[in-house]
């Protein structure tokens, strides 16, 4: 789960980090005791969860009171339906660092990533001049050891106030990367100010979903859904990503889902909605098919192939979702894995025609799509 | 033969007295598993399947001489599982948990490699070697998906596996042993160490590969290849090849991360080194076939 | 360092583990208020660091109030001059049990020991029926893990709702072990009550002296200390005991110094004072010599051979203490080791005369003790 | 020859531009030891003693090859300090800090064995190998106490140590290398895991080692040579003898805990598999003569 930078930085905040003075707003006329608070210049940040809001005009900087009011009149009046801005106290910036800490996957450990040459695309950075980042893999048995922190901040090369600041800043993100259960925490960027402070410019703190039972401070969902269906597949668990096309998605198993996607594409299909209702939510079709009935599609094409998800339980609650939410739209099904034999029953017994072999069920799904019959 | 896992492998089974334990731990006694006993904490007295059940992984290899733990364990109590397994001298552990904390799998794949052992899992069905043996959650009976027969498999799917392996026993192969590797993007084991294991099969003459996009897994294959720690031909099926860019589809690995990880630079890599890359499910047999592997 | 019961029980409570009902009183007349809250029958207990506090008569059950009153008054008045009772309530107890978490040096590990046969001297169970105490090692970079505490508690063989209790409570036992630096954390009797209830009938925990940099919540110093050189040592931090015999000992090392007391036993002397200057204190001459003159002794022994702690420094330190303090007795020195030849020449030139021979000096000591000529 | 360290040795010292460190450095190079940098944070560019200071220990292996690193580091920083160096791939390490954290000591015992790595201290003088090298604050220039010779000398302690050495050369012999495990009751090493570098040692012909009251390190020596591990002479001295029961006397390992650890304990052990135990500092030489131990 993906925090605001708001509250990423109140985080980071309670955990040592130095960040700049800002208050958050959610209404305009707020902007008059924020900027009593704030002063300019300032920036005003729109708290969304995409990244990039910077090229995406969502953050400005603002010399004047004027155009802080203008601004954030615009922001509120935005299409992205933005519900709180930061007002932030401009920072006297001398140099940006980029810092963050995630997991390495291929290594298997925690990894602290520093460049001297933050504030700029991470990304790109890594592709076109990977000697300008430092990446240190930390042993969570043993955590971010000062010796490490020591020797990155000392590469860097900066006062000896500033080496000392980013010493403790990294041993604190490290912190905050624990506690919180982070896949990734990222301040990009960080400031060093002309007064020798090290402030965090932005906050990234993105909670593993995993880990979502041990971290009871924050609301599981972020009201941040363009679509009605978006936010209820969040608040179920349930993966699921909206598209504009035709079939809707209703698969069980990452590989298989995104395996039937590419195969609607070969044959020339376009995709409504990508939803997976397997693993812990196999027995969850009722909620499933009434999410794919938000999205609009011209049909609903069901795939599975189960183990522990079993296929008899699956047909049942497909057979009930159908009898229940009576859809609009005709319905595939590809049902197969354990107890395959009585989910075919089931389907049967309900009126479907079920299949058996997945890129037949895919090309039916495209056929219908375009106009063809079931 | 096989690896990981055979008929003489003597199993226990932590979680046994679950609802999933239980109904697993039954049918991989009726493949063949030696199956010895259980562990589930406060249960040390009850029979499941006939198995002893023990409060302790410990008092399992005590009474036993186990040699490899099967998990029926919810996510936020693998890590427990996994080190009291370790801790017992436990070599070989498969956990099928769906949903394990991040930092615990960091955790445990640091534990494991500290004791020399390997952890499958999470986010599988864990490890076949049909007709011998299982260790998972796989309906073995379902002969059109588990046969019997000389094809390695490693994949980081479940439901996508049964898919692509069904295609494999339709074109008339079989399989020597299946090994999920998990969906998660730190999993215990990682497909690049299981290869020396396939390579020293004797019954294991081709591989094949179920992988998708994110990570580096099977570019970490690629260069195994490119070493020599893999001989033997390999045939992958990659997912995820049309999905959008940053999309992030359902497994967390899935996530393209610096311009890594997409489909294509997985094919690049794995086609330079001899492999080849199905398109589609059904096409990996066919690929096998091209490779001139025996069909038995 | 040693905390005291209520210091101890105050720990456990913050780390969710039960106590008895109890208040501390600092006068007799406080007991009133006590017995209103806690009731009788109870328990008084007096608040000293010394082990054995029950054998020794410093904690009694007290069935009625009068009873209570009069062993509180007969405690304030007691020689040990005890500044804190605790008046806690009765258990209804089931069982005892003894559980304490240390380091095994040997093993290089912490260290769980539990055994069913709690309340009683569990050095003695070590001795006579070792297979009933369980000992698990504990991994310091995992912790102690579920899977150990529930293995341990299940063994006990007690009722579910008392297992549950006890896992937490070794878990949570393990967390004030790490969290404030214990050479060792005790909790014996731990009482198992006929409501199936598990409470801390007792508290130990002990700080290691080495950890108190970062241990701020408590004084360094307990006034727990029978004399004025006691407390004055404890409070410089230097290793002292004292005893009753005639030898002042003030060396450096304490192998040296426990030898060098071998070496006066073995002469036929005695020994007034163990200290020890060496190591971070060789620099302390004057204050040790004020400490050791506070002991009642006929003569103070000074070995030394020092090699971070330098002969020179610790020479000069002692000239200086004796120029400043004017010992009422004779002091014999033998001082080697890193520059040793500069302190004979510092010392002589203060018109000492310096030995340089264990040996010769212990004789010497124990020849002015008992009543010969330097 | 020697064990541990000799001139060969590549030796970085952390925390070099310290008072302690600077002028220990000096009487270390003076011996002979081949000291080739420090480390000190934040002091890179630095020399000491004509030694280039670096800002870790990462980079002094990278530009001198170390092979050993001798830690002049307050106590509290000594954990970081020892995995720093760890980290760095260095094997042998000494640290003299007195008042480690017991519970870092732990974390560091644990890491070095981890690391296959051998960590001397704290509370300890160091190693010396008199003539050749050293890693400490040996005032290595008294004579009558450093003399190269052929006894190996293992201790607890510090200033005892001295008072024993000099007793040992007063009798003629000399030390081939001497190491203080230290005085905190849990040593980086023990005594028992060197005896097999002594026993290997050609040069070394009997061993002494100086204990006292409490711990077990000495009945663990004698474990060994009662499994052949160590086969040459042995003598010990043993300081607390007379100390009153219960009593802590500076060192905490010298708590006699659980009946265990006291001196007689220590005497009975060691003589049972044949060593000799001095009652007196001076004893020491008189007891190697009573085993024939050549004098050179």
């Amino acid at each position: 789960m993906k925090l605001y930078e708001y509250q990423a930085k109140d985080v980071f905040k309670e955990a040592g980090i130095t960040i700049p003075n800002s208050v958050l707003i959610e209404k305009p006329e707020e902007i008059e005791n924020a900027l009593a608070k704030v002063g300019t210049p300032c920036v005003v940040k729109s708290q969304v969860l995409s990244g990039g809001r910077g090229k995406a005009g969502l953050v400005k900087f603002t010399k004047t009171e004027a155009e802080a009011k203008s601004e954030v009149i615009r922001l509120f009046n935005h299409d992205l339906k933005i519900k709180k801005i930061m007002i932030e106290e401009a920072v006297n910036i001398e140099k940006e660092i980029y810092v963050s800490i995630t997991v390495d996957p291929y290594l298997g450990k925690g990894l602290l990533i520093v460049s001297a040459e933050g504030g700029i695309d991470i990304e790109t950075l890594a592709v076109t001049q990977p000697e300008k980042i430092i990446k240190e893999p930390i042993d969570l048995r043993y955590g971010l050891m000062p010796f490490q922190a020591s020797r990155i901040a000392y590469s860097l090369n900066q006062p000896k106030v500033v080496t000392k600041a980013l010493i403790k800043l990294f041993l604190n993100l490290y912190k905050v990367f624990r506690k919180y259960d982070a896949e990734l925490v990222e301040i990009n960027p960080l400031f060093i100010t002309k007064d020798l402070e090290v402030v965090a410019g932005d906050g990234k703190l993105m909670i593993d979903d995993n880990s979502m039972f041990r971290q009871s401070e924050f609301d599981k969902i972020q009201t941040d859904y363009k679509t009605v269906a978006e936010f209820e597949a969040a608040e179920e668990g349930i993966p699921f990503i909206q598209f504009d096309g035709d079939i809707g998605l209703m698969c069980a198993g990452a590989g298989l889902t995104t395996t039937v996607y590419d195969l609607i594409h070969y044959e020339g299909g376009t995709i409504a909605n990508y939803l997976e209702f397997g693993g812990p939510h196999y027995k969850k079709a009722v909620k499933a098919m009434e999410i794919c009935l938000k999205v609009p599609s011209k049909v609903i094409l069901i795939v599975t192939f189960g183990t522990i998800a079993r296929a008899d339980v699956m047909a049942e609650g497909i057979v009930d979702a159908i009898q229940r939410l009576k859809p609009d739209r005709p319905i595939v099904t590809c049902i197969r894995g354990t107890n395959e034999l009585e989910a075919v029953k089931i389907l049967k017994a309900a009126g479907l025609e079920p299949l058996f072999d997945t890129e037949e069920a895919v090309r039916t799904a495209v056929r219908i799509a375009q106009g063809g019959s079931q | 033969m096989s690896i990981f896992i055979d008929q003489n492998t003597k199993v226990c089974v932590q979680g046994i007295t679950g609802k999933e334990g239980s109904f697993w731990t039954k049918h991989m006694i009726e493949l063949g598993t030696q199956v010895l006993c259980g562990v589930t904490p406060g249960k040390e007295g009850q029979f499941i399947e006939g198995k002893p059940v023990y409060n302790s992984v410990k008092a399992a290899v005590e009474h036993h001489g186990i040699d490899a733990s099967m998990l029926f364990v919810p996510p936020r109590l693998t890590k427990d599982a996994v080190m009291e397994a370790l801790d017992a001298g436990i070599k070989k552990i498969v956990t099928i948990a769906d949903g394990i904390p991040l930092h615990d799998m960091v955790l445990i794949r640091q534990a494991a490699k500290e004791h020399n052992a390997f952890v499958v899992g999470g986010n599988t069905s864990g490890v076949i070697s049909p007709k011998l043996a299982m260790m998972g959650s796989f309906p073995h009976w379902i002969e059109r998906v588990y046969k019997k027969g000389n094809i390695g498999v490693m994949t980081r799917s479940g439901s996508l596996t049964n898919e692509v392996t069904a295609m494999i026993v339709e074109a008339g192969y079989g399989v020597s042993t299946l090994i999920g590797v998990g969906g998660d993007p730190v999993p215990g084991t990682r497909f690049a160490e299981f290869l020396p294991l396939y390579e020293a099969d004797k019954e294991t003459e081709a591989i094949v590969i179920i992988g998708e996009l994110g990570g580096t897994m099977e570019e970490e294959v690629a260069d195994a290849i490119k070493e020599g720690i893999l001989t033997k031909p390999l045939v992958a099926f990659l997912g995820g090849r049309t999905a959008p860019k940053g999309q992030k589809m359902g497994h967390a690995g899935a996530i393209i991360s610096g311009g890594k990880g997409s489909v294509e630079d997985k094919i690049t890599a794995l086609t330079e080194v001899g492999a080849l890359v199905a398109e589609r499910p059904r096409l990996v047999g066919k690929l096998l076939e091209k490779l001139n592997v025996a069909k038995k």
